[in-house]
């Protein structure tokens, strides 16, 4: 056993904190607290720092090198992500392209297609945003009913997708979408389709925080080009399936990282009232720290277990479920223990520190049901990591 | 013993579900919280008052009706999560009449009809988080002070305030008073900050208003949690609804017994919180030495239920339950408010403790 | 609404109340917490304790007069039962025989069945034990294949039964046989057993507690008389299931009334070392209080619903799941605020009042599963209660 | 990075898994537990002493192999619920070691090799339902006062004392001293309250006592939240084979959804234990600075879980769980004492809150 980082790792380490002292804006999240902030300018801030990050290499580390990759491990990622984290860095844009798309080009796309689109969606010029659930298909993603009509040697893409991140923002959508309406998994295909055109309509969908970095796309027989297919027809649901595996390491660090900033910042908040003298209150904290210890030693676990060459099972199901509930115990202890101001936007009447609790509460319920529900991962405990029988 | 509402009672449910139907639907509620100033539909209001609802904790001669009445009243008003004053109303309308003060007689007279809205401004709201409240004081027939998470006081037209002195009724002057919004993650139940420096009247000495004050928290806690009540009965009548209609995997979800199995667990919650909140009623209605207990109980034990039963609504729903559209969020941020306020969930655990050793 | 109690239902409270300050021995809790204490003094100090119930006509009271009825309701009985249960009196010996099957002769039986056994269950001349469960045969009860085989006009019982209460002091047990292998509840007959007879074989059954008043029940052709048979063959199943409704409303206050002494006991334990000061013993101690409390409250809604005519639903199952969960939750609180002395039992090591904590933590893990387990429960409730649709 | 054991520890796991079910599986270890004085097997311990366990924490050259292997032992021990005193024991001979004193040296030589049961009794235990602890003093050569739930102190051969003045090791005199049984739901684990007036030995004084206490508390904690974890680990896997095996209405009853969540959450505190175990036995291994935050991390997480994971064992068992012929009743049981001793749950949150902040 070996959880600690080697002297490489570390001074690793302390680079990207010295270039993140050097490069990054502090106030970026004051200015996304202004109440005349919208959305437009969110994205515009992720944009500027996915490109400052892709200028500096920090994007694609463990590509190919002609792609942006730096032949580094998901424990220098999962280093990379942490430090971001600790220093409160702005996300960037193309996350979802980033992290899903570009892997599934590298293993299962066309030179023509990596050379097209992987540049510019490191560099944040076209913006990228992700189809696959639908109306009726969240859960049950194979049960999603898009359609994708061949037409000539292109396709014509007609159906609706939900849930695309920044997708009023996208230049482009990645798309799952039925080629053949028989065949529940292998009927189904990987498209790259461009939003600026007419068979294409963008809607945003505000959230229940309030904001709408969300959207629901509708296609109309919109175009698809034969050459922006990846992979072969049929082939959609298994790259899906395998992409959504990826850089999973890189992530293994990062909810504790981010959880540990809001407790900071709750018992800062407590010692302030002198309140987290409170033994109830000390105990409360206490019970959401040892849980977040604990996530983060689940996450040096899996990234050791990456970093050693083994591929973690669907063990993964098992850091979903507990960063996602954790971040809802969390959120409901600090509304109860900090009261109603915490939930007060940035301003005179006192706000508490950096962290909008209110947001955060209303965000934690997004967590239990995207990439997967609570309810998918505990099946997926149960069938492939428990091996318990299966209904007749 | 029965446990099910008398004649009048049942009509009084029928007919105030019946109105907010009509007058108060979500739909229309929405477009009101989301786009007036006020943040809820003053021609209701002033409906209701016509009705004589903000009176219903007036003595039977005033037209009220009694405790009872007063939770079925706020379990309907939670199952359409309405917006608004009418708790915060209906509270002031006692206590002004519980001063035995000419003044405060006419202002009660008033906010009774629904004319004029009158809020409490306690010391303790928000006190949870200030190492040091300021209390409002009065002296030379002014208030001065600063009081804070005021229920709709900027929309108030007098606020009774609490001072070491006593209640203090201060009328809003021409010029408005300085009330800032405290915007909370409920932006249907609005909250101001009010720097007060105006003419006011002491309606009740300190020992009258302590000796009311004690008797106005038990029935915010029975209003709250009777509210809450109707917020987790309706977030869980919605949710049965949609698990028994949508589909995945081939089978409607409400088929799955891990789904299922955690609809009972919100039944549980929801039909104790009715047995308690009835329970407590009942106790207030007829004058049993433990009615403030079990508000307390009724109250501890409603919040936490509520927030697990509008929870679970939005997970069961999935990604829909997460739209500003779908009207879920609404209730489950009512909860949040609902918690908060009219004693936390903490304080009434408390409450309980001590209000069982001195019976 | 009312909840009250009426001047003849308080009026009979001070009655019970009177005849059990003069009428209950304190010393039978101390006798039972002995080491030297067993089993068998255990079930004598019920059987005397019944006894003198069934002397002074507190046993079957809602029953037809001649049975030893008094005409009372649902109220008197749960009023009865709560004052039993605050004075700290024991238990009786023939519960299972009064509450299941003494309604089902009443209403199933014949004249000569009743007249045999009714008054010396009440009397508590015979012991009557409950065969329902068997090994294969818990929560799907129906599963079970103890068989009746007619031999004339009587029948052969072989088969196995467990969990049955008292068994290994009982001389007679109410069992359900299959009388047809293919029905599978048209094919359950219920039948009155003798004990003492060379087919019989009665096993102690040791539980976690380290106690065994339970115990298993060997059938090898037992001898069931056909005029023992109750109801008619094949009734089995649907008797069992209307009598299991029986005599819900008298224990409606039991549990909270039961619950709220151990609560007692606890904060007298907490007061004493001075420990209720610390707000976050007072914050557990507080929410304890608050569910008990509720649960009474369920408990008088179930009691006004009956006494007003009404039958309460399956939401019995709410009141089942209430009071087991609960317990559970109340002997692991009570564990960790009173630390390991807690488990002790009386003696000079200075054991805590009234309540040992040790036997209830481990007790309480069988409410959950008896009587209908928490998951059958819960599928009755979303089944019959919420009516969720039913997997295909 | 790698997270599985390297061939060292592999090899220690193996053969220590072979031990334990050749010499003590439960099936024997049952009757022990229940019919012996001393309720475990002194032949299986003194077979441990003869292959160096309880040295295992000392320093390599005499014989150690530090925390990691330590918290491998104790894991396997709990999977096999093991009874008797190897935890107290083994932190006993790294205590007399740590005195650095030549008569608790040759002690600490006699026990590493299993030739005497010495166990610490701490001023700590019991204290949580006593106002005020007597502590034992140490004076004229002789240590007096009384000791509680002192881990199978009716059975040791000398205790090590924690007095105002140092660590006191008192053997047991030739009449033996007063010990009386503690009998908690446990009968595998022994208690006693001692009363102490005996010749002792100071072998540390107060600050080297003090000094090497703060050391051997995240030791007992990470021990406990080991074997906590092997416990848990059998529980979960008895109850997942229990489930395939066990039909109810025509099917495999692990094939029920509710059920199959529920092995899904004792998986996942399981699996979670183990990471914080592990990492908490990494830290010690490697010196890292936050090595006793994370043992009391571990030990915090582990205890809850575990009693969790046991709980819902026996509820998936049904009726046949609750017998005493069964054996999960034992991990149920381990889990309270495990959880209770070596610094409680409350007390570990609040340790881990301290030495962060200490950080």
């Amino acid at each position: 056993m070996d959880l600690g980082f080697t002297a490489e790792q570390e001074s690793f380490r302390i680079e990207v904190r010295d270039w993140l002292a050097q490069n990054l804006e502090r106030p970026w999240r004051v200015e996304s607290r202004d109440p005349s902030h919208d959305a437009d300018s969110l994205v515009e801030v992720r944009r500027r720092w996915q490109s400052r990050l892709n200028d500096a290499g920090y994007l694609g580390m463990s590509w190919p090198q002609e792609w942006g990759g730096r032949g580094a491990s998901e424990v220098e990622q999962a280093i990379l992500q942490e430090e971001l984290i600790r220093a409160d860095a702005p996300g960037i844009v193309n996350g979802l392209g980033l992290g899903l798309l570009a892997p599934a080009l590298i293993h299962h796309g066309t030179e023509e297609q990596r050379r097209r689109f992987i540049p510019k969606m490191l560099s944040a010029e076209e913006i990228w945003c992700q189809g696959f659930s639908e109306p009726g298909a969240g859960s049950d993603l194979a049960a999603l009913r898009t359609q994708a009509e061949p037409d000539g040697a292109d396709y014509r893409i007609t159906g609706q997708k939900v849930w695309t991140t920044f997708g009023p923002w996208s230049d482009w959508i990645f798309v799952l979408a039925r080629t053949d309406p028989e065949d529940r998994h292998g009927g189904i295909s990987f498209f790259l389709v461009p939003i600026d055109q007419p068979g294409v309509e963008v809607r945003e969908l505000k959230q229940i925080t309030g904001h709408s970095e969300f959207g629901e796309v509708f296609f109309d027989g919109a175009l698809a080009k034969g050459e922006h297919l990846v992979g072969k027809v049929g082939e959609g649901w298994r790259i899906a399936m395998t992409v959504l595996g990826f850089e999973r390491g890189a992530a293994s660090l990062a909810p504790p990282a981010s959880y540990e900033r809001q407790i900071d910042g709750m018992i800062a908040a407590l010692r302030e009232t002198g309140e987290y003298e409170n033994p109830s209150v000390r105990e409360k904290v206490g019970q959401l720290l040892v849980e977040n210890e604990v996530m983060r030693a689940n996450g040096m676990r899996t990234l050791a277990t990456l970093a050693s060459g083994q591929a973690p099972g669907p063990e993964s199901s098992i850091e979903k479920i507990y960063w996602s509930e954790f971040h809802q115990r969390l959120t409901d202890t600090a509304l109860d223990l900090l009261g109603p101001k915490a939930q007060l936007e940035a301003g005179p009447q006192g706000a508490l520190q950096d962290v909008n609790w209110g947001y955060e509460y209303l965000w934690s319920r997004a967590g239990t049901i995207y990439s997967g529900s609570s309810e998918i991962q505990r099946n997926i405990i149960a069938k492939r990591v428990l091996h318990l029988p299966t209904a007749r | 013993m029965r446990f099910d509402l008398g004649d009048e009672h049942s009509l009084l449910r029928s007919s105030t579900r019946e109105l907010l139907e009509q007058e108060a639907p979500l739909s229309e509620m929405r477009s009101v919280m989301e786009q007036s100033i006020e943040g809820y539909s003053k021609p209701l209001h002033s409906k209701l008052g016509d009705l004589g609802y903000p009176g219903l904790l007036l003595p039977e001669a005033d037209g009220g009706m009694g405790p009872i009445a007063f939770a079925v009243v706020l379990e309907e008003m939670g199952r359409v999560a309405l917006p608004g004053p009418f708790l915060d109303q209906a509270l002031a309308v006692w206590l002004l009449a519980a001063c035995e003060n000419k003044v405060a007689a006419e202002w009660c007279r008033r906010a009774a009809k629904g004319d004029t809205l009158v809020v409490l401004a306690r010391r303790e709201w928000g006190a949870r988080t200030a190492r040091s409240v300021a209390t409002p004081s009065f002296s030379d027939g002014r208030v001065r002070g600063r009081a804070t998470f005021v229920p709709f006081g900027a929309q108030a037209d007098a606020l009774l305030v609490e001072t070491n002195e006593g209640l203090v009724l201060a009328e809003r002057p021409g010029t408005g008073w300085e009330a800032q919004d405290l915007p909370t993650l409920d932006h249907a139940q609005r909250f101001a900050e009010i720097e007060l420096d105006v003419a006011g009247a002491l309606v009740a000495d300190s020992s009258t208003a302590r000796s009311a004050l004690a008797k106005i928290d038990p029935l915010a806690a029975l209003g709250a949690a009777a509210m809450l009540l109707g917020v987790m009965d309706r977030a869980l009548e919605v949710t049965t609804a949609y698990l028994s209609e949508r589909s995945a995997f081939g089978a409607p979800i409400g088929s799955f017994q891990a789904l299922q199995h955690r609809c009972a667990d919100m039944l549980l919650q929801t039909e104790s919180a009715r047995s308690a909140v009835y329970r407590a009623s009942w106790a207030a209605e007829s004058g049993a030495p433990d009615d403030a207990y079990l508000a307390a109980v009724a109250k501890a034990y409603a919040g936490p239920a509520a927030r697990f039963v509008c929870g679970q609504a939005l997970q069961l729903h999935g990604g829909v339950g997460f739209t500003w559209e779908y009207d879920l969020h609404i209730y489950l941020k009512r909860t949040k408010t609902l918690e908060q306020f009219h004693g936390s969930t903490g304080s009434q655990i408390e409450a309980a403790l001590l209000l069982r050793d001195a019976q």
